[in-house]
C-alpha cells in the first residue's frame, strides 16, 4: 500500500456552542476507501466533530479539507453535493414520509434518475427489510428499521464520505450486528470511506481501520483499531475489560475530578 | 398478590398487534428486565402502563388497585415515575427545573399561595431542593446542575431523566433503554445506580435494555418479547439460553 | 465578571440572585418614580401605554411564552376587561371592585375558552382563539343594552378614595406602573413554583409532563386563566387610558400587537415582555420625532457641506416630503420586524444579554460567543 | 326634534348662563400663536382601514395652507400644519395629540378623522384650551355640549350629522315621490347606527312602518341574501347606510334580479367613487348630501381653478373628501380673520360663536355657529346620479 490518499483532512479545528468551546484544537484525517472511528466519553466532543464536518456548526478557527477543498464554513447543503452524507444521532426521518420518499430526499441532489432507481434497488438489498415496508410512513417503523432507513437515505447521495453517529443506539444486539456488518459491507463493495461515532467500543473497533479517542475535546489517543484494541487504557474504559474483584476499587474511581 | 401486575395485556393498531395477551408480574423490591428485538412491544408496555396509550383489552394493577383506567398524571401520582426510549426532557429549561419537575407529585401548594410565594410555599420549595439536590449528588450530575438541556450530549440526557423520575420518590420507576448512548464505563456507573436504587431507595425497577451485560449484572429476572408476545421468562441466564431468544434476539 | 458561591438553597429561590440586582432594579425604580415630575405629559402617556402593554405582555408570556399555547386573542381579553369596567361604573361601582372584577371575570372566560382549546394545537389553536375574538367582537357590537353597542361607551376617570385620578395624572401612571410591577413579581413568584415549572414542562414535552404527574389540561385551562385574568386588569386601565372603548378598537390587529411584543421583545423573558412593549409604544412616537427633525437635521449638514441655503432648503423640502409619505412608518416598522426575526430570534432581551455578557468577558470575549449557531431540530418533536 | 331642541337648549344654556357666570368661564390658549405665524395640527388615518378618506382630507388641508400663505396668511400670519397618522388607533390618536399640543403647541385641531380616535383624543385638547374644529366624524359628541363644562365649548363640527341629513332626505323623498314601503340596509357599526337612528325616527314621524331593515358587517361583499329579501318585503324605497363598495354591491344586486326599485343613500355615499366605480349598476341612486359635487368640465370660476390646481398638487382627481378638508382649514381661516389683527384664543372663540356665516366656493350651505349651537347646519340636499354624475335634485331641505 502506497501513501494513503486522505480524502478528509481536520487541521486544529475549535467549535463553540455559544460561549463553550466543544472541541479544543482537533485534528484528524479520514484515509480514502477507509473506515475511521471516534471513541469517547458523552461530552468528548465526538458529534460535534461530526457537525462541525458536515457543516451544521461552524468552527471558529482551522481548516476542513475535503477532496483537496477547504469547506469550514460551509453551508450544510452544498457540502452534501460534494459527496458527504451525514447519519445524525437520533435517526431523523422525516416522519411523515414513506419509506420510498425518504429515500428519494436522500437523492435529492442528484439529477441521473436511472442510477438513482439503480441505487433504490441496491439500499433495497442491504436493507430488505425496508422493501417490505416501502410505503409505510417512517414515523411507524421500529428503531431499528429507522436506523436503517437512515443509512439507506445516506447511501442514496452515494457519498464518497458518510459520516455515522451511533448506529448503534437503541438496537438490539443481533440488529447491531447486523447493521455493523452492512456498513463493512458498504465499505468494501463501494470503497466508500466512513468517519464512525459509537458508544460500543467493542463493534467500532472491530469494524473500523483506524480510531481516535477523544476526551475533553481533544484528541487523546489515536492507533490502528487494532493495536487501540491491545491498549491497556482503551481496554479497561471503553471494553469493559476488568479482574474480578475490580468492582470496589471502579466504584471508587467513578468520581473522576476530570470529568 | 403481587406488587405490580400485568393482566392479558394487548394493544393493536389496527391489524398490527403491538402487544399481545401479555402478563407478567413485579414483585416488590425486584429488578424486572425486558429484552427483545426492536419492535416486539417493549416500549408499548411501558407506554400502556403510563397511560400514554390505552390498552386494547387486559388490566394494570398496581398496589392492589385497578389502574387501567386511571389518567397519566395519576399514575405518576400513585409512584409510577419512568424514562422514555427516545428522551423526552424539557429541552429550553435547565437541568434544575427539569428535575424539579419531577417534584411535582409531591406540591401541595395553591395557585393564590404560589402568586404571593407564601413562606408555606417557599418551605416546601426548599423540601423540594433539598431532594433534588440527594439526586443529583447521588447520580452525579453536579457538573450540570445549571446547564440548559438543549447544549447536553446523549448519554447525559439520558441519566438527567433518570434523575427527574427520581425525584418524584417513586415506588416503581420505568426505565426504558437506560444504558443507550452510554460508554462502556458509563453503563458501569449506571449498573451501580440501578443497583442503589433497589438497595438504598427501595425502589422496585422495571427495566427495557439491550446491552445484555448490565440486563446480567441488575436483573433480578428477565423477560423476552417477540412480536408481542413473551418469549420466555425467568433468571438472566435461563432466558439468555433460550433458544428462541438467541435467534430473535441476541444472535449466534 | 461576578462569581457567585451558592451556600443556601434559598439563593436558587430569591428574585434576586445578588445585590448588584437589587441596586440596578432599584435605581430602575427610582427613575421610574420620579419620571412624572420630570418628563412632559405626553412621555408619560406614552410610559402609561407602556405599562399597560407590558402588563399584557406578560399575560401574554405566560400563555404563549411559558405554557407554549398560542393566542391571537388577546385583544378580547382586553375588551371584555374593558367593558366589565366601564359597565360597572355606569352603577357606581368604585373603582378597586371593578377593577378586581375586570381581571376575575376575564379569568374566568379565559377559563372557558381553554377548554375546547385542550384539543388544540398550534395553528388550529391560533385559528380558534381568532374566532374567540370576532365572536366577542360580534357581541360587544351587538349587545346593545349592556355595552352601548357600536356607538362605544363612555369611561369617566377614576375615582379612588374619594378623589378623582385623571388619565394624564402622575397617580394614574403610578397605579399603571404598580400593576405591572405586581403582575411581574406574580408571575416571577408562579415562575419559581410548581404551577410554573408546569407550564414550562407543558410547552417543552406534554408526554413527558404527564408522566411527571402534570395534570395537563388543568394546567392549560389555569395557563389561559391566568393570561386573560391579566390582560383583563391591563383592560381596565386601557379603557381609562382611552376614556372611550368602541368594539372597533379591540381588532386582531391589536392581538398582532401584543404577539409582536412578545416576539419582538423575546420569547421566554419576562424582560423580553417589558422591552417588547416599550418597543412598540415608542416606535411610533420615535418615528414621528425622526420624521420632525431629521429632514432639518440633513438639511443642517447639507449646509455645513457647503450647499447655499436655498439648495439646503430643498434638501429639507425634500427630505421632509420623503419622511412624511404616507405608510412609511408602516414600511419601517415592518422592516425592523422582519429583521429581528432574522437576525435575533431571541428579541431585544437576546440582544442585552449578549451586550451583558460581552462587558462580563470584556476582553477574553470570543467571536463565537456572538455568533447565531445553527440550530439541530430534533424533527420528531414537530406534531 | 332639531328646531324644538334647539330652543329648548337655548333656552337652558342662557338660563346656565345667567346663573353661572363665574365657572362658565372657557379657558382658550393662545399657543402656536406668533406674530408671523398659526400652528395647526391634525391627525388623519393615513394608514389604516379608512385612508380613503385619511389622505384626500389631508391633501385638502394642505392645498388650503398653502393657498392662504401664498396669499399672504392671515392677517399677516402664516398658517403651519402639524399632520399625524393615527392609523385609526386610538392609542396613536391620543399619542399624537399630546405630541402636538405638547411638542408643536398647536393652536387648534383641525378635521382630526374618525369617531373613536376623536373620542379618545378630544379631552387632551380641551385641558389644553386648545379648539377641536370639524372633525371627521359626524358624531354628536363633537359639537353637543354641557354648559356647565366650559371647556367643552371648545367644540365644533361643519359636517352634516348623518341622523339629521338622513331625515331630511327620507322625509323629502316619502313626501315627493310617495313612497309607501321604505327599508333599510345599514352597516353594522356606528355610522350604520346613526342612519338606522335616523330612520326611524323619520319613520316614527310620519307614522309609517318601516317594511324591512337589514344590517350587514363591514367588510362584507355579498348582498344577495339582503336584497333578495328586501325584494320578497316588497319595499319600494331602500335607504342604504352603505359606503362605497356596498352600495354598488347591493344596487348591482338589484338589478341583476330586475328589481327596480328606489334606492337612497345617505351622505357617504355622495361621493365620486360610487359613480366611478358602479358605473350603470348606480344609475339612479338618490343621496343625502351637504353639498354639490363639482366636474372640472362643468366647473366655472374658482371652483373650476380650484379642481385643476387640485390635480396639480396631488395628481390626482380631487373627490368630496378633499373638499371637506380644505373646507375646514378654510373656514377656520375665515373665523381667524374675523378675530382681527391683535389674535389670541378668546377672540378667535368669539368669533366662531359671533354667528358670522362663512360661505365657501362650492356654494355649500352657509356655515354658521352660536354661543348655544356648534353645529353648522343640518340644511340637506338630495343628489342623483344621472348619467354617471352627481346632480342635484333639491336642495336646502330639512325636516
Amino acid at each position: 500500500m502506497s501513501v494513503p490518499d486522505i480524502i478528509l483532512k481536520l487541521s486544529n479545528i475549535e467549535s463553540y456552542y455559544g460561549p463553550i468551546m466543544a472541541i479544543r484544537g482537533i485534528s484528524l484525517a479520514v484515509p480514502r476507501g477507509k473506515i475511521v472511528t471516534l471513541l469517547g466519553a458523552n461530552g468528548a466532543g465526538k458529534t460535534t466533530v461530526l457537525k462541525t464536518i458536515s457543516g451544521i456548526i461552524d468552527p471558529q478557527k482551522g481548516t476542513i479539507e475535503f477532496l483537496g477543498q477547504p469547506i469550514q464554513r460551509m453551508e450544510a447543503d452544498k457540502i452534501v453535493r460534494l459527496g458527504l452524507s451525514h447519519v445524525p444521532e437520533g435517526r431523523e426521518v422525516f416522519p411523515f414520509l414513506s419509506v420510498r420518499e425518504n429515500l428519494m430526499m436522500g437523492a435529492y441532489p442528484r439529477r441521473d434518475r436511472a442510477a438513482v432507481t439503480e441505487d433504490i434497488e441496491r439500499v433495497y438489498g442491504y436493507f430488505p427489510r425496508l422493501r417490505e415496508r416501502i410505503d409505510q410512513a417512517a414515523g411507524q417503523l421500529s428503531g431499528g428499521e429507522q436506523q436503517m432507513l437512515a443509512i439507506g437515505r445516506a447511501l442514496m447521495n452515494r457519498p464518497t464520505l458518510l459520516l455515522l453517529d451511533e448506529p448503534s443506539l437503541g438496537l438490539s444486539p443481533i440488529l447491531v450486528k447486523e447493521i455493523f456488518s452492512i456498513i463493512r459491507r458498504v465499505n468494501e463493495e463501494q470503497g466508500m470511506s466512513i468517519l464512525l461515532v459509537e458508544q460500543n467500543a467493542k463493534v467500532a473497533l472491530e469494524t473500523a481501520d483506524y480510531g481516535y479517542v477523544l476526551e475533553t475535546g481533544r484528541v487523546v489517543m489515536n492507533d490502528t483499531c487494532e493495536r487501540l484494541m491491545h491498549s491497556k487504557d482503551i481496554q479497561e474504559f471503553y471494553l469493559g475489560a476488568k479482574e474480578v474483584g475490580a468492582r470496589a476499587e471502579r466504584r471508587w474511581k467513578k468520581k473522576k475530578t476530570w470529568r | 398478590m403481587s406488587y405490580f401486575r400485568a393482566e392479558n395485556l394487548s394493544l393493536h393498531f389496527g391489524g398490527l398487534k403491538a402487544v399481545d395477551a401479555v402478563s407478567f408480574a413485579v414483585e416488590k423490591g425486584e429488578i424486572l428486565s425486558i429484552i427483545g428485538p426492536n419492535g416486539a412491544g417493549k416500549s408499548s408496555i411501558f407506554n400502556l402502563i403510563s397511560r400514554i396509550y390505552n390498552p386494547t383489552s387486559g388490566r394494570l394493577h398496581f398496589e392492589d388497585q385497578d389502574i387501567t383506567a386511571a389518567p397519566a398524571f395519576e399514575i405518576a401520582k400513585l409512584g409510577i415515575a419512568r424514562t422514555f426510549q427516545n428522551i423526552e426532557l424539557f429541552e429550553n429549561a435547565t437541568v434544575l427545573s427539569n428535575l424539579l419537575v419531577g417534584r411535582h407529585r409531591h406540591s401541595t401548594s395553591q395557585l393564590w399561595q404560589e402568586l404571593l410565594f407564601l413562606p408555606s410555599v417557599r418551605a416546601t420549595e426548599k423540601v423540594h431542593r433539598r431532594r433534588v439536590e440527594q439526586v443529583i449528588e447521588f447520580l452525579d450530575l453536579a457538573a450540570y446542575r445549571d446547564k440548559l438541556i438543549s447544549g447536553l450530549p446523549y448519554g447525559v440526557r439520558k441519566v438527567i431523566e433518570l434523575a427527574r423520575a427520581l425525584c418524584s420518590e417513586p415506588k416503581l420507576i420505568l426505565l426504558d433503554e437506560p444504558s443507550s448512548g452510554l460508554n462502556v464505563e458509563e453503563t458501569d456507573d449506571m449498573s451501580f445506580w440501578i443497583r442503589d436504587m433497589k438497595t438504598e431507595l427501595g425502589v422496585t425497577v422495571l427495566m427495557v435494555e439491550h446491552d445484555m451485560t448490565l440486563v446480567n449484572r441488575v436483573s433480578d429476572r428477565v423477560i423476552a418479547l417477540n412480536y408481542g408476545r413473551v418469549l420466555a421468562a425467568g433468571t438472566p441466564s435461563e432466558v439468555q439460553q433460550h433458544p428462541d431468544v438467541v435467534a430473535a434476539y441476541l444472535g449466534a | 465578571m461576578r462569581f457567585m458561591f451558592k451556600t443556601d438553597y434559598e439563593d436558587d429561590i430569591r428574585l434576586f440572585p445578588h445585590s448588584g440586582y437589587l441596586i440596578s432594579y432599584g435605581s430602575l425604580l427610582v427613575l421610574l418614580v420620579i419620571a412624572p415630575f420630570v418628563l412632559s405629559s405626553y412621555l408619560v402617556s406614552q410610559l402609561v401605554f407602556v405599562c399597560i402593554y407590558a402588563t399584557v405582555g406578560v399575560g401574554l408570556m405566560i400563555l404563549t411564552g411559558f405554557t407554549g399555547q398560542a393566542s391571537l386573542g388577546h385583544a378580547a381579553f382586553l375588551a371584555i376587561g374593558a367593558y366589565t369596567a366601564a359597565y360597572l361604573q355606569q352603577f357606581n361601582v368604585p373603582f378597586p371592585l371593578y377593577f378586581v372584577a375586570a381581571g376575575l371575570l376575564t379569568g374566568i372566560i379565559g377559563a372557558l375558552v381553554g377548554f375546547p382549546a385542550l384539543r388544540l394545537q398550534g395553528i388550529y389553536l391560533v385559528i380558534a382563539t381568532i374566532s374567540f375574538a370576532l365572536i366577542v367582537e360580534e357581541i360587544l357590537a351587538r349587545w346593545e343594552s349592556v355595552t352601548n353597542g357600536n356607538e362605544g361607551m363612555r369611561v369617566k376617570t377614576i375615582q379612588l378614595l374619594g378623589t378623582a385620578v385623571p388619565r394624564d395624572s402622575p397617580t394614574f401612571y403610578f397605579l399603571c406602573l404598580g400593576v405591572l410591577i405586581l403582575t411581574i413579581v406574580g408571575t416571577l413568584n408562579l415562575l419559581r413554583s410548581p404551577t410554573g415549572r408546569a407550564f414550562v414542562a407543558i410547552r417543552d414535552s406534554e408526554t413527558a409532563a404527564r408522566s411527571m404527574g402534570v395534570n395537563v389540561s388543568l394546567y392549560k385551562v389555569k395557563s389561559f386563566a391566568i393570561s386573560a385574568a391579566i390582560t383583563g386588569f391591563a383592560g381596565c386601565l386601557f379603557a381609562h387610558k382611552l376614556s372611550f372603548i368602541s368594539p372597533e378598537m379591540f381588532t386582531l390587529q391589536l392581538s398582532i400587537e401584543f404577539i409582536i411584543v412578545i416576539l419582538i421583545g423575546g420569547a421566554f423573558s419576562l424582560h423580553g415582555a417589558v422591552l417588547g412593549a416599550i418597543f412598540i409604544v415608542m416606535i411610533d412616537p420615535f418615528l414621528t420625532y425622526l420624521k420632525d427633525d431629521v429632514p432639518g437635521m440633513i438639511a443642517g449638514m447639507a449646509a455645513a457641506l457647503g450647499a447655499g441655503s436655498e439648495r439646503a432648503a430643498h434638501i429639507q423640502s425634500n427630505v421632509a416630503a420623503f419622511a412624511s409619505a404616507n405608510g412609511l412608518k408602516g414600511a419601517i416598522y415592518g422592516v425592523i420586524i422582519v429583521l429581528f426575526v432574522l437576525f435575533e430570534p431571541l428579541g431585544l432581551y437576546g440582544r442585552w444579554l449578549k451586550i451583558k455578557l460581552f462587558f462580563q468577558l470584556f476582553p477574553l470575549y470570543k467571536r463565537a460567543t456572538f455568533k447565531r449557531q445553527k440550530i439541530y431540530v430534533k424533527s420528531e418533536r414537530n406534531r | 326634534m332639531s328646531i324644538s331642541f334647539k330652543v329648548l337648549g337655548l333656552a337652558v344654556s342662557a338660563l346656565a348662563l345667567t346663573h353661572l357666570p363665574a365657572a362658565a368661564q372657557t379657558k382658550v390658549t393662545n399657543e402656536g400663536i406668533s406674530p408671523t405665524e398659526i400652528v395647526i395640527g391634525t391627525h388623519q388615518d393615513l394608514s389604516g382601514p379608512i385612508k380613503v378618506w385619511g389622505v384626500p382630507v389631508s391633501n385638502g388641508m394642505k392645498m388650503a395652507v398653502e393657498e392662504i400663505n401664498a396669499a399672504g396668511g392671515i392677517n399677516g400670519r402664516k398658517l403651519r400644519l402639524i399632520l399625524e397618522d393615527n392609523g385609526y388607533d386610538p392609542k396613536k390618536a391620543v399619542l399624537a395629540s399630546q405630541k402636538m399640543v405638547e411638542r408643536d403647541k398647536i393652536f387648534a385641531m383641525i378635521g382630526p378623522m374618525g369617531s373613536p380616535t376623536v373620542l379618545a383624543a378630544q379631552d387632551i385638547l380641551f385641558d389644553a384650551g386648545v379648539l377641536q374644529l370639524f372633525p371627521l366624524t359626524a358624531a354628536e359628541f363633537t359639537f353637543k355640549f354641557d354648559p356647565a363644562k366650559p371647556q367643552e365649548r371648545l367644540k365644533f363640527n361643519n359636517l352634516l350629522p348623518y341622523v339629521e341629513s338622513t331625515r331630511a332626505a327620507i322625509k323629502y323623498m316619502m313626501e315627493t315621490k310617495n313612497f309607501k314601503k321604505p327599508c333599510l340596509m345599514h352597516q353594522d357599526d356606528e355610522y350604520g347606527k346613526n342612519v338606522l337612528d335616523g330612520f326611524n325616527q323619520q319613520l316614527a314621524a310620519m307614522k309609517v312602518t318601516p317594511a324591512s331593515i337589514t344590517s350587514y358587517k363591514r367588510g362584507a361583499s355579498d348582498f344577495s341574501a339582503p336584497v333578495a329579501k328586501m325584494k320578497s318585503d316588497g319595499c319600494d324605497l331602500v335607504v342604504l347606510g352603505t359606503v362605497i363598495r356596498e352600495t354598488i354591491g347591493a344596487m348591482g344586486e338589484a338589478k341583476k334580479l330586475g328589481w327596480n326599485v328606489t334606492f337612497l343613500g345617505a351622505t357617504p355615499t355622495n361621493v365620486l367613487e360610487v359613480p366611478a366605480l358602479g358605473k350603470e349598476a348606480v344609475e339612479g341612486l338618490y343621496a343625502a348630501s351637504g353639498f354639490e359635487i363639482p366636474y372640472e368640465d362643468t366647473a366655472r370660476g374658482k371652483v373650476k381653478d380650484w379642481l385643476v390646481n387640485y390635480k396639480k398638487m396631488f395628481n390626482t382627481d380631487a373627490n368630496t373628501q378633499a373638499i371637506i378638508g380644505y373646507n375646514a382649514v378654510m373656514t377656520f381661516a375665515y373665523y381667524v380673520n374675523k378675530a382681527g389683527k391683535d389674535l389670541t384664543g378668546q377672540k378667535v372663540l368669539d368669533s366662531l360663536e359671533s354667528g358670522d356665516k362663512f360661505l365657501d366656493i362650492f356654494n355649500s350651505p352657509p356655515t354658521k355657529f352660536s354661543k348655544t349651537d356648534h353645529l353648522a347646519n343640518t340644511v340637506t340636499q338630495v343628489q342623483q346620479i344621472q348619467n354617471g354624475r352627481w346632480v342635484l335634485v333639491k336642495d336646502n331641505l330639512m325636516f
